[in-house]
């Protein structure tokens, strides 16, 4: 069916609604990349097998909707169960039948898989009134874990590619320009640039091409939300791209997805396909006229790529090297012509905001940073997921109240925001309002939205470590002060870890940085320091540690501790199995005995043994 | 025709002009490695930095490589502000970390004071500074027989696979551009060799004497359509060939005298 | 190569504009097809799209994603992301390199295992995460890694 | 074009001053340079003086691969820019009258370029044997 009038996209609605409302009921089964990993494909394999022999009133194959994330990936396997929004979490293959007869067949709920408040053991059975979920607001994410990525029409009887609809009709380009810039919605991929404003810039160029780009290369390590967006919702992104093309006059893009995405390739693929046959992408779109197609163009692998100039050389089919953008990218881009890129969220966005208008996304969250934000919450926090917050709330609301705080009792330590390029916040930065500028005031940035919570269980040298560790094989080799400057600083970051450092080493270590953050030639190198040089202003004791007393508080840096078995310890085999060097010996029931000579200080052994028989030193 | 101001002076430049070309040639001093006027200017050494400021800023500045800022009407350049001496040393000091034995570098990093690395020796390190002027050199001449290869601080300057370059032509050209003389070749009886590639050179059918490449001749013939036979004689043998033909003439003009 | 790889390869140029833009993905089709970027394949590719052999060398080192020597039946792949860090992504490293002989991005001799360690896959709420071909894992524990990687 | 480098081969006497004159013309740090002009014996006391005769269609700029060798439509000589030369030795090899060579003390490829319009080799010619005219 091609839809060539916004009258026939709103029959064709209409239908779509109809079909919908004939099903009794939903059964929504999580498949992003969380309850994946917890083995979901199986809860559905499993349940259309159950639904295929089985009939039942109002409920078929039909009801089976797998979904993107839903969010609570920690529970996971999720499967949700609409209209009541009943939510079933770490649902095993074995429960399937019972959610069946129980749930689907009898009304009734399944006790043991419903969610369990901690604090006060109360059981929830509508996911929306779980703290996790009920202090969020979704813009970006409104329709992951609600809609079957696959299905275009799910996302059509969603208001899918109405705002389209409003944009081709009866909105000049110019007035969706100003539309975005009303809304004061910033780049959501880390810099924060005014959308409005670059989407203005490349219109106002002179050019016979332009070509409009959307980033998928979500390479922050810890950052999953356009990984879950492209794969649990791709048609608003989609949907974003093409309004952008036609407010700045574009007929072709690229949306760039990461290698390590592949699922992200696929169901883009399929929206692609998808869009094209319904007459929502390519040639006439809607019938209005306006012509614009998108194509994938898949990364290879490198961190860098996501820097814009870098990412245009890849989609060029070349090596990422950033060049320097004293001319910008907007204004001489992909081949050479103007181009807008923006990143997934930011164009998940956009839909949203042609529909409600600028000022009602101006009205959420704060004056400079408007709008909602999404963040994958991660590490040692209880409630591992994918959220969408106002912008403004705290950091302490996110971890505590939506993340459910810190597992096994432990203490906060940090909060790490904003990738390689961002650094670590303590716990009396925890009030922080959470905007653009106040993260970079802080020392860290917002970054895409990856937020990763330490605990005292967490070395602050190492995690600096392990960054410029990243960034030294993900930094492109091109300029000096990167390649040269960034594994000089990781060098001397190892010796710190290794007990081998002297305290000048500090003070080279943050004129470095300052060079290396200001002579850079791209991003890369220009935020390249930060996780360093946060950490040492946050946490400069945890480092003269290591100088001074040669000693990691955390217990992490392999050199400097010493790992011994207690009394505690039942002889149950578990450390003597899981030793990659064989340095443990014992028998079952008798005091396992660790040879020191042999001892890589690995922390294996802590990790598996269940009676705190190991001792960190 | 713009005006900037470099270090307090009014300067005329021409529109397109770098600021690097025209820093020197009001004769102001600034290092580069990587920079030279036959390849297009890419920033890896990030030596010419200086500081950009405009009226209109308000006292914000920013570090610009000069090799690749266009000027621009109303800018003000500062060469040599204590930020920028402090980029250009710490440069400096990590590069001599990367190839200590380079006496090019040795001797720009004693010019700004630098007489020993801060930092640690990079093992297994060569003189390369990964300044690009090689692979651009050959870009230009239209072969790119090398490339960068690798990523990050393991990325090196090689042929395909490590090999024989199968597209080099022997012409010398990113021996003789590299500013560190890293690219090893020589020159033995009437072969050349390097990237462990073996030329035959030119010898000249009068004084036997070598000139270029065979291989590089051939590309030249064909690129530029030359004639072959230019190819054949040195340039010594060739301008006693033109005296003796000159000879020829004179002594016809004065037989016709006579 | 064998008569069957030139036609392999015949398949991805065709599927491809020839034109130098198509490197990166034609490069990606190979690794598809062929689990690594075989030397001859590479000399191919910068015949069809008429670009140096030397970029085509330059592409194949700069991205992660490619391969030049063969890779394993299984692809044992570690997360190493920020999350999977600081839950332990090395202990499992620790385990499959100890037990299978190899370091990351090499192979067994028996051309059975290639470990290889990704940046991040995107799955950080259920670090330490590994992948074993295409299947995930959340949440393993250091002793069920090898389990995890013999069953496959 | 407006000038044109004229050699009469025979009133050249051999007295070298050309060479001196070209040499002291390309002066650097004070020591003559390069002479760019080779009075050149055909037979025994019987000299030409031997310079590079700025062709029309000139084999040396063609051969430069890197845009070093520029005609200068003012003096009609064909100017090496030092900036953009490599020394890879192309030009050398090519011209046909081998007009250019490499200075190898200097380490440079060096070639008449007119003095800029005023060849200090005709200037001092006591023969007139070299002579630059307008056209």
């Amino acid at each position: 069916m091609r839809i060539d009038s916004v009258d026939k996209l709103n029959h064709w609605r209409e239908k779509c609604l109809k079909k919908r409302a004939a099903q009794k009921r939903k059964v929504l089964v999580c498949l992003g990349p969380g309850c994946l990993a917890s083995g979901s494909d199986e809860i559905l394999g499993e349940l259309k097998k159950i639904l295929s022999e089985k009939k039942i009133k109002g409920v078929s194959v039909e009801s089976i909707k797998k979904t993107g994330c839903h969010g609570l990936c920690a529970r996971g396997p999720l499967v949700v169960i609409e209209p009541e929004g009943i939510f079933y979490s770490r649902v095993k293959k074995s429960n399937v039948a019972e959610i069946v007869e129980t749930t689907l067949e009898k009304g009734e709920l399944v006790e043991k898989l419903l969610y369990k408040d901690p604090s006060d053991e109360q059981t929830i059975v509508d996911y929306k009134k779980i703290p996790f979920y009920a202090r969020q607001q979704r813009i970006s994410l409104r329709n992951v874990g609600q809609i079957d990525p696959d299905d275009i029409d799910d996302y059509i009887a969603s208001g899918g590619y109405s705002a389209l609809a409003r944009a081709l009709n009866g909105m000049k380009p110019q007035e969706v320009i100003d539309e975005i810039s009303r809304s004061g919605l910033r780049g959501r991929g880390g810099g924060g640039f005014p959308t409005g404003r670059k989407w203005a810039t490349c219109a106002g160029i002179d050019s016979d091409i332009r070509y409009v780009l959307c980033n998928g290369d979500e390479g922050d390590p810890g950052a999953f939300m356009d990984r879950c967006i492209m794969e649990g919702d791709p048609h608003s992104v989609l949907e974003g791209m093409i309004i952008c093309a036609y407010a700045v006059g574009s007929r072709e893009g690229y949306i760039y997805v990461r290698e390590e995405y592949p699922l992200a390739v696929v169901n883009l693929q399929k929206a692609i396909d998808a869009a094209h046959e319904r007459g929502l992408l390519g040639e006439n779109i809607m019938g209005s006229g306006f012509t614009y197609d998108a194509r994938i163009s898949r990364g290879g692998g490198a961190f860098v790529c996501g820097e814009s100039s870098a990412l245009m050389k890849s989609v060029a089919g070349e090596i990422g090297e950033p060049r320097a953008k004293y001319i910008r990218s907007v204004v001489r881009g992909l081949h050479d012509k103007p181009t807008v890129l923006n990143n997934v969220e930011t164009f998940a966005t956009v839909p949203v905001i042609i529909n409600k208008g600028g000022d009602w996304f101006a009205s959420i969250g704060t004056e400079t940073s408007t709008g909602t934000k999404a963040f994958s919450l991660a590490g040692k926090v209880c409630n591992t997921g994918l959220i969408e917050v106002p912008m403004g709330i705290s950091l302490r609301e996110i971890i505590y109240d939506i993340g459910g705080g810190i597992p096994e009792g432990r203490e906060f330590k940090a909060v790490q925001t904003g990738g390689p390029s961002g650094g670590c916040l303590p716990a009396d930065k925890l009030n922080l309002p959470v905007d653009f500028d106040t993260l970079t005031e802080a020392g860290s940035m917002m970054g895409s939205g990856g937020m990763i919570v330490m605990d005292n269980r967490t070395c602050m040298v190492d995690v600096a470590r392990y960054f410029l560790n990243f960034l030294v094989s993900e930094s492109c080799g091109k300029c000096v002060p990167c390649r040269e400057g960034l594994y000089q600083l990781h060098g001397l970051c190892v010796k710190i870890c290794e007990g081998k450092a002297v305290e000048e080493s500090l003070a080279l270590m943050e004129r470095l940085s300052k060079v290396i953050q200001t002579a850079s030639l791209c991003g890369l190198g220009q935020s390249g320091p930060n996780p360093f040089v946060s950490t040492v202003s946050y946490f400069r004791d945890e480092y003269l540690a290591h100088i001074r007393d040669e000693k990691c508080p955390a217990g992490i840096c392999r050199d400097l501790i010493t790992y011994t078995i207690n009394d505690k310890c039942t002889g149950c085999l578990a450390c003597i199995e899981v030793c990659p060097v064989d340095a443990i010996t014992g028998e079952k029931k008798i005091k396992h005995v660790l040879d020191q000579e042999k001892c890589t200080q690995c922390g294996s052994c802590y990790a598996v043994c269940k009676f705190e028989a190991v001792d960190i030193e | 025709m713009v005006h900037i101001t470099i270090n307090g002076k009014v300067i005329k430049a021409t529109e397109g002009e770098m600021l690097l070309s025209v820093i020197r040639r009001h004769g102001i001093e600034i290092p580069a490695l990587c920079h030279h006027e036959a390849i297009e200017p890419t920033g890896n050494c990030r030596l010419c930095m200086v500081e950009i400021t405009r009226e209109e800023w308000d006292g914000w500045k920013k570090h610009v490589t000069s090799c690749l800022y266009p000027v621009e009407e109303g800018l003000i350049v500062s060469t040599h502000t204590p930020d920028v001496i402090e980029i250009r040393k710490t440069i400096l000091d990590l590069q001599l970390a990367n190839c200590p034995d380079s006496e090019v570098i040795q001797k720009m990093a004693e010019e700004y004071g630098i007489y020993k690395t801060s930092y640690e020796v990079v093992p297994e390190g060569d003189n390369c500074i990964m300044c690009y002027a090689c692979t651009r050199i050959c870009e230009v001449l239209g072969r790119s027989a090398i490339s960068a290869v690798g990523r990050g601080h393991r990325k090196e300057i090689a042929p395909p696979f490590g090999a024989e370059p199968p597209d080099c032509i022997g012409c010398l050209a990113c021996a003789q551009i590299c500013p560190t003389d890293v690219i090893p070749w020589t020159d033995r009886d009437n072969t050349r060799t390097i990237w462990d590639r073996k030329f035959e050179l030119i010898s000249c059918k009068e004084c036997g004497r070598q000139t270029i490449a065979r291989e590089f001749a051939d590309y030249l013939i064909e690129k530029r359509n030359i004639p072959r036979e230019y190819f054949e004689i040195c340039d010594n043998c060739k301008r006693s060939e033109l005296a003796r033909k000159m000879g020829e003439i004179v002594a016809r003009a004065q037989e016709v005298a006579i | 190569m064998t008569q069957q790889d030139v036609t392999r390869l015949q398949g991805i140029f065709g599927r491809n504009p020839r034109e130098p833009g198509s490197l990166i993905a034609v490069l990606q089709d190979i690794q598809r097809e062929f689990h690594y970027l075989p030397r001859e394949a590479l000399s191919e590719t910068a015949k069809a799209l008429e670009v140096p052999l030397s970029k085509v060398y330059s592409a194949a080192t700069f991205y992660s994603a490619f391969s030049l020597t063969p890779r394993g039946e299984n692809i044992i792949r570690v997360c190493k992301g920020t999350a999977c860090h600081i839950k332990g992504a090395d202990l499992l490293l620790d385990q499959l390199e100890s037990g299978l002989g190899i370091k990351p991005g090499e192979t067994t001799p028996d051309l059975k295992y290639t470990i290889e360690v990704v940046n991040c896959v995107g799955a950080c709420a259920m670090a330490p995460v590994m992948i074993v071909n295409a299947k995930y894992h959340g949440n393993v524990p250091c002793n069920r890694a090898l389990r995890l990687v013999k069953k496959a | 074009m407006k000038f044109r480098f004229e050699v009469n081969p025979s009133l050249c006497t051999g007295c070298r001053t050309c060479e001196l004159a070209c040499a002291f013309a390309h002066a650097q740090n004070q020591k003559p340079g390069r002479s760019r002009i080779y009075p050149l014996a055909y037979e025994p006391d019987k000299y030409v003086p031997v310079a590079c005769l700025q062709c029309d269609d000139a084999a040396c700029v063609k051969s430069c691969m890197f845009d070093a060798l520029k005609r200068n439509e003012v003096t009609g000589a064909v100017e090496l820019d030092r900036e953009r030369c490599i020394k890879c030795m192309a030009c050398v090899a090519a011209c046909p009258f081998g007009c250019a060579l490499l200075d190898d003390v200097q380490d440079e490829i060096v070639k008449c370029d007119l003095c800029g319009g005023n060849p200090a080799c005709a200037t001092f010619c006591p023969t007139k044997a070299l002579a630059y005219k307008k056209i």
